[in-house]
């Protein structure tokens, strides 16, 4: 089987003139992983790396260790999952269409990856902070955050707590545990890690969580996130974000040889689980086992989040130069909202009718607090923040050079 | 002669040098199946094959680090880093290594690459899709450093630049992608169809680093620009009716210092413009450089007219790009002095 | 008062901070159990414990991109950089996300971080031991860059680093960590005992960053200098017997451009001293600053003294190391012109 | 077992005021792990990884799989080992004695891991391309690279072959496969990767090896080579020499909670082992089925290589301040020279007079060799390089300002 040496270039299952094809892609039946005791290590953590914990079933049960595991989810939580998820993808919906209208100049959905941040927050307490990347604006849904708010840093007018400075979706909240998103890939997530040592040293109790999408694992910041928390073990969850899309890029042109996304952390003896992410139930049950392991001071845990990016990278970009058209509807691991409202009906806590009254109901509502934002100014209508902004917050104290160039601007 | 815009003027350029020199490689993220995001390399990896036009991982140090490794074994790699603002993972590699690899090993091993970058602000991308990075290379010794601000000379610098002994940092203007760019708020622009500089040949052609090129002649002022402030440049001289010299730099590293000397000793002003931060800007260079070789026949102080110490803002950008009023207003100032 | 050699201040400067501030952490490669290379933390983590200073795995950017990630949660991280050389891989971390997380939160999140480093040649270190990289920082919204040149300084600049509340580059002449240094071509200095500046008070005081120093008063020409090249300024000017006034920087960012400007006013000629490349490095911003507020005083063009834009040889350190001789020449020559 | 999160700070088995203390470390016997296919894939090669490829046992036996892989070694190659080994040797000792008398500037030994350079160097074939450290002179050896340039590298003189630019020991010399040599740690990792990758599309049939530290497989370098290499697959050995220490930081400090660093690239999956090299015949073996791997077109693989620092860091190091005097002697491993010293012994091949006698000869043979590169220029007495040779090489062309600016030198 000698061969000559040559390159390889991995190739996603489909092209935009082809049929979508997840044939290669193993899922394995819900229910199949058992729960690891909260101090895992990495080395018990092979099958969790390599599997993928599941627990809503294609019929819409809740079936295995996980879901026992988060029975005593009481039934308002889960209905809360679904409010969140809807909001969350009425928002998206909503100022896609804004941006379109050219009222804002960039917008970037998260469609089918709802469950992940609105299952992990709402296992999250006040004072535990989030270091997400442009796509978890879920985070903040279920995090209770003003609508107001969020819509105003889209529009950067007065209600943008970010006073117009960074492009729309780079949300930044504090009081929220929202970190300030960056541009640049991957920086956040050792960041996080030193945030966490931070809370370590500090003793306060609370834990912190990275985000990066599974395209940005190769930045270098990835390994230092991962080598730092093995070094010295702060509360942190590694959280990876693997929708089998950067932009253009094939999932396969990250992974490389790795079995996975969650093995390569396992390789730096972080314990590392897999997940479908679509599926709300297995979402809140393993976020909730990594925040009590983390908070019990076993150190970090990476979990990776598999999913798909339904909808175009950001308003800049058409998927169907380089994927087939219809490869969402043929994703195997289904829609989050639709798979957790099938089992809300199964388990007689929700109905059709129900859900189509709580669309509207939260249609109504996130478009009534779009208008208000609105009315202080779009892209198409602008009362723009004031430009002396700029130089707000350069420094804690202005210098004197900042001083004569806000003068120069007029200000 | 064929129109092309700046983005199908690079295109072009690294279309003929595939095709003539099997060692040319490009690569870069979404740069092979897609094109690129800019779509400067759209259908070349159809035409080229997948190992000559590939997509990388989001690593931006792999992605110059393998060309390093690559062009010391005999490569030509032509890498795009998406943005010039996501260059800084690949700082090492560029300014440590491909820089100092000829001088390092008494030029055993050397280091012919091209890093092209999408640089500057005018598209409401913020803070971290705007940024002009040229001073952070032009203070590299072993670099050049090249912008042009036309197809013609995009297409022409490129090709010099891949076919050039050693590493060259390759700065698009992404403002003048398209269109010429006067600064006008709206953040229209005509197309390069309706310029004279949008003509460009086909085939092989070059155009040399390390020449500036006289974009109007003019006797009162001598305005150095680069990239999109070439245009911005010539938007201010119309609103102020002051007669400059505009001299677009091309290449800032080697510097045209000769063209620059000539201007400013006959016009006996200057004013600097970029769009970079202003403090230890490429300007702050310039004016030393113009002012040691020029001092006897200054008229006035040199003036800045640049970007300020200060995120690239998002809403109020336009507060924050030097615009024709601000340089319109430093040539009368400098007419004044 | 007791003597202290730079090495001995800085050490003295985190040594009050750890033990005033619980916030504040020193950490990087090597600075733990050993102390560091240039031992500048030894003793400290015997003191203050593991979990306040401490060895960190060798990848700069995970040692500041950890700190940014402390800075925001409140606490005071003082990190080093081995060499300035190594910066490199931090530099994304630097100057994308400490510099500009205040300005990008609208001020909620902020980074009160230090990143020292050992800057400069003259040591026989080599390309990769003997950069000067403060152009590279000083380009950038965001970041205060420091040097010190005299054990005094050291500490009370260090104080103020730390405590200050956004990120400092801290950046440390290491030619001058045992005595300050004359450009002797033996490579010999005597001791920081042997020197005023040697004497650091005990305790809590701080320099203000920001602030320039008189180093000696003259009235024929302005000589700019900061670390090293503060001695190498005043060895030329013994040398040459030009009345020249010696203005330590201390801080190039902000830059106290007042003390600059009076003196040049006064003396109407200005040489700037850098030991780094010369294009685009630091003298190019200072000369622009200084010909723009002094224009109408100027009696010559403004001189630039640096390291060629070369990398930094091994064997003949000295022809590139800008010595004495060499500023004497320019000094002689801003006096002639 | 909850427990508040602390932050764990890694420790070395012993500091000075202790006795050496190897007793963690795991030393299989010789002979156990067998030779795997050379198409080996990551999944398969964790016995490899974690375990460790040990050929010549305490009794200087050269056993099991490995052994018969190699057994058509010829005894000059054995021999020539040997030789290889004691040059390394002789040349480290009279150089740092050099530096000692301030002759050079500057200097680094490789002492006790002398069998790793010269047992792989000896494997490649003319054309291969190695991206070492500072410390991998023992490839230049086995190369036959001539010790004048060598020399003339440390005392940079008239002989030196990059004319002083570099500090000492930063030898570059592409005809014996050694690339130029960075300060900058890690970065040669991921050029080897590129290089590699030249091969495979030119289809020269040459092959790339990168070497890096224990230490350094902290930095981002590291992370972007194993990366791209999962993804391209060239043929490229990517060798990661672990000596336990990185200037005064233990070793734990970069391996944090991963089992080997074996094993964290088996997380990329790119197939690893681990060997013991202090082992000549280990190294000339596994070396030996890289090489083959490689060449044959089966992708990267990556190989710790398990050995000791024996030296300081380097001459401006001094190891006394962080670790037992005599830690080197208790290393478990032994000596790579005494070891195979035993073994050529033990088969009939070497004597002790033989080798006192090898020992007195190669050092004469390095003195003269010295003494010759000395008479050109030391530290002490210098004739040094022309100061033009900073100009030159910076361009292919030198562009005017560099003209102007030599011209102010003087030249
Ligand atoms: C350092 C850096 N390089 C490149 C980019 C450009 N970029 C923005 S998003 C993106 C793709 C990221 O994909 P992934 O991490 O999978 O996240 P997803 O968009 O799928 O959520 C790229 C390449 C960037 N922002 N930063
Ligand atoms: C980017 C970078 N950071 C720091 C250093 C300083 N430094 C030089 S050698 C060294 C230790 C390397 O240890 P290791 O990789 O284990 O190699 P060894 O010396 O043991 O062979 C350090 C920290 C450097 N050269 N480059
Ligand atoms: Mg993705
Ligand atoms: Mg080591």
């Amino acid at each position: 089987m000698t061969q000559k040496p040559k390159l390889t270039f991995p190739q996603p299952p489909a092209r935009p003139d082809e049929a979508p094809d997840f044939s290669s892609i193993d899922i394995p039946p819900a229910g199949a992983l058992d729960v690891p005791p909260l101090d895992l290590q990495a080395s018990d953590s092979r099958d969790y790396a390599n599997g993928m914990i599941r627990v809503l079933n294609d019929e819409g049960d809740a079936v295995g260790p996980w879901a026992d595991y988060i029975a005593d989810l009481d039934p308002d939580a889960l209905l809360q999952g679904l409010r969140d998820m809807l909001t969350m993808r009425a928002v998206d919906q909503r100022l896609l269409n804004a941006q379109r209208q050219g009222k804002t100049s960039f917008y970037l959905l998260c469609t089918g990856e709802e469950a992940i941040g609105c299952g992990f927050q709402r296992q999250l307490d006040q004072g535990d902070m989030n270091f997400p990347t442009y796509r978890q604006q879920s985070l903040l849904i279920a995090a209770d955050y003003p609508l107001r708010d969020l819509m105003g840093q889209i529009y950067s007018n007065e209600c943008d707590p970010l006073e117009g400075r960074q492009l729309p979706i780079m949300h930044s909240s504090r009081d929220y545990g929202f970190f300030s998103i960056s541009g640049n890939l991957g920086t956040q997530y050792v960041q996080a890690v030193g945030w966490a040592m931070a809370n370590a040293l500090s003793n306060n109790g609370q834990i912190a969580a990275g985000w990066i999408g599974d395209g940005a694992t190769a930045s270098n910041d990835f390994h230092a996130a991962l080598l730092s928390a093995s070094v010295y073990r702060p509360p942190v969850i590694l959280n990876i974000v693997n929708n089998q899309w950067a932009i253009s890029t094939y999932t396969g042109v990250a992974t490389g040889g790795s079995r996975t996304y969650a093995s390569r952390a396992r390789g730096y003896g972080i314990p590392a689980l897999r997940v479908d992410g679509n599926d709300y139930l297995a979402v809140a049950a393993v976020s909730k086992w990594a925040v009590e392991r983390a908070r019990a001071g076993h150190g970090p845990v990476a979990i990776e989040w598999f999913t798909y990016r339904v909808a175009a990278h950001s308003t800049s970009d058409d998927p169907s130069a380089y994927r087939p058209k219809d490869e969402a509807s043929a994703w195997p691991l289904g829609d989050p909202v639709e798979r957790l409202k099938a089992h809300l009906i199964q388990i007689g806590l929700w109905s059709e009718e129900r859900h189509v009254q709580a669309q509207a109901e939260i249609l109504d509502h996130v478009t009534t607090v779009q208008k208000d934002v609105e009315s202080y100014g779009t892209f198409v209508n602008p009362k723009p923040t004031s430009p002396s902004t700029i130089f707000k917050g350069v420094y804690a104290e202005m210098p004197d050079h900042l001083r004569r160039q806000r003068q120069e601007m007029g200000f | 002669m064929p129109k092309m815009t700046m983005i199908e003027a690079l295109r072009d350029a690294m279309d003929v040098k595939l095709a003539q020199d099997p060692k040319v490689l490009v690569f870069g993220e979404d740069v092979g199946y897609f094109g690129g995001v800019f779509r400067c390399t759209a259908g070349l990896q159809a035409k080229h094959g997948e190992e000559r036009v590939f997509d990388t991982p989001i690593n931006e140090s792999a992605i110059v680090g393998m060309a390093v490794g690559m062009a010391a074994q005999g490569m030509r790699p032509c890498v795009e880093v998406q943005f010039a603002d996501y260059v800084y993972p690949a700082y090492d590699q560029i300014t440590q290594e491909a820089a100092r690899l000829r001088h390092r090993s008494n030029e055993v091993f050397t280091c012919p690459l091209v890093v092209r970058m999408p640089t500057g602000g005018g598209i409401f991308g913020g803070q971290t899709h705007s940024q002009s990075p040229e001073a952070l290379f032009t203070h590299v010794a072993g670099l050049k450093v090249v912008i042009p601000s036309t197809p013609y000379d995009a297409k022409g610098l490129l090709i010099a630049a891949i076919e050039d002994p050693d590493p060259v940092v390759f700065l698009e203007p992404k403002r003048l992608y398209n269109g010429p760019f006067y600064g006008d708020h709206s953040g229209k622009s005509v197309g390069w169809a309706q310029h004279p500089a949008g003509e460009v040949p086909e085939g092989h052609y070059t155009v040399d680093i390390g020449k500036a090129d006289i974009r109007r002649a003019g006797s009162d002022v001598t305005i150095l620009a680069y990239g999109t402030m070439v245009y911005v440049a010539e938007a201010a001289v119309e609103q102020s009716g002051i007669d400059a010299e505009i001299i677009d730099l091309r290449s800032l590293l080697p510097l045209d210092l000769e063209t620059i000397k000539a201007s400013v000793e006959k016009t006996g002003r200057c004013v600097v413009v970029h769009e970079a931060t202003r403090t230890s800007g490429f300007g702050g260079e310039l004016i030393a450089e113009v002012q040691e070789a020029c001092f006897w026949h200054l008229k006035s102080p040199l003036q800045r007219v640049t970007g300020w110490d200060a995120p690239y803002p998002h809403a109020t950008e336009w507060d924050y790009f030097p615009g024709p009023d601000r340089v319109a207003r430093a040539l009368k100032k400098t007419m004044e002095d």
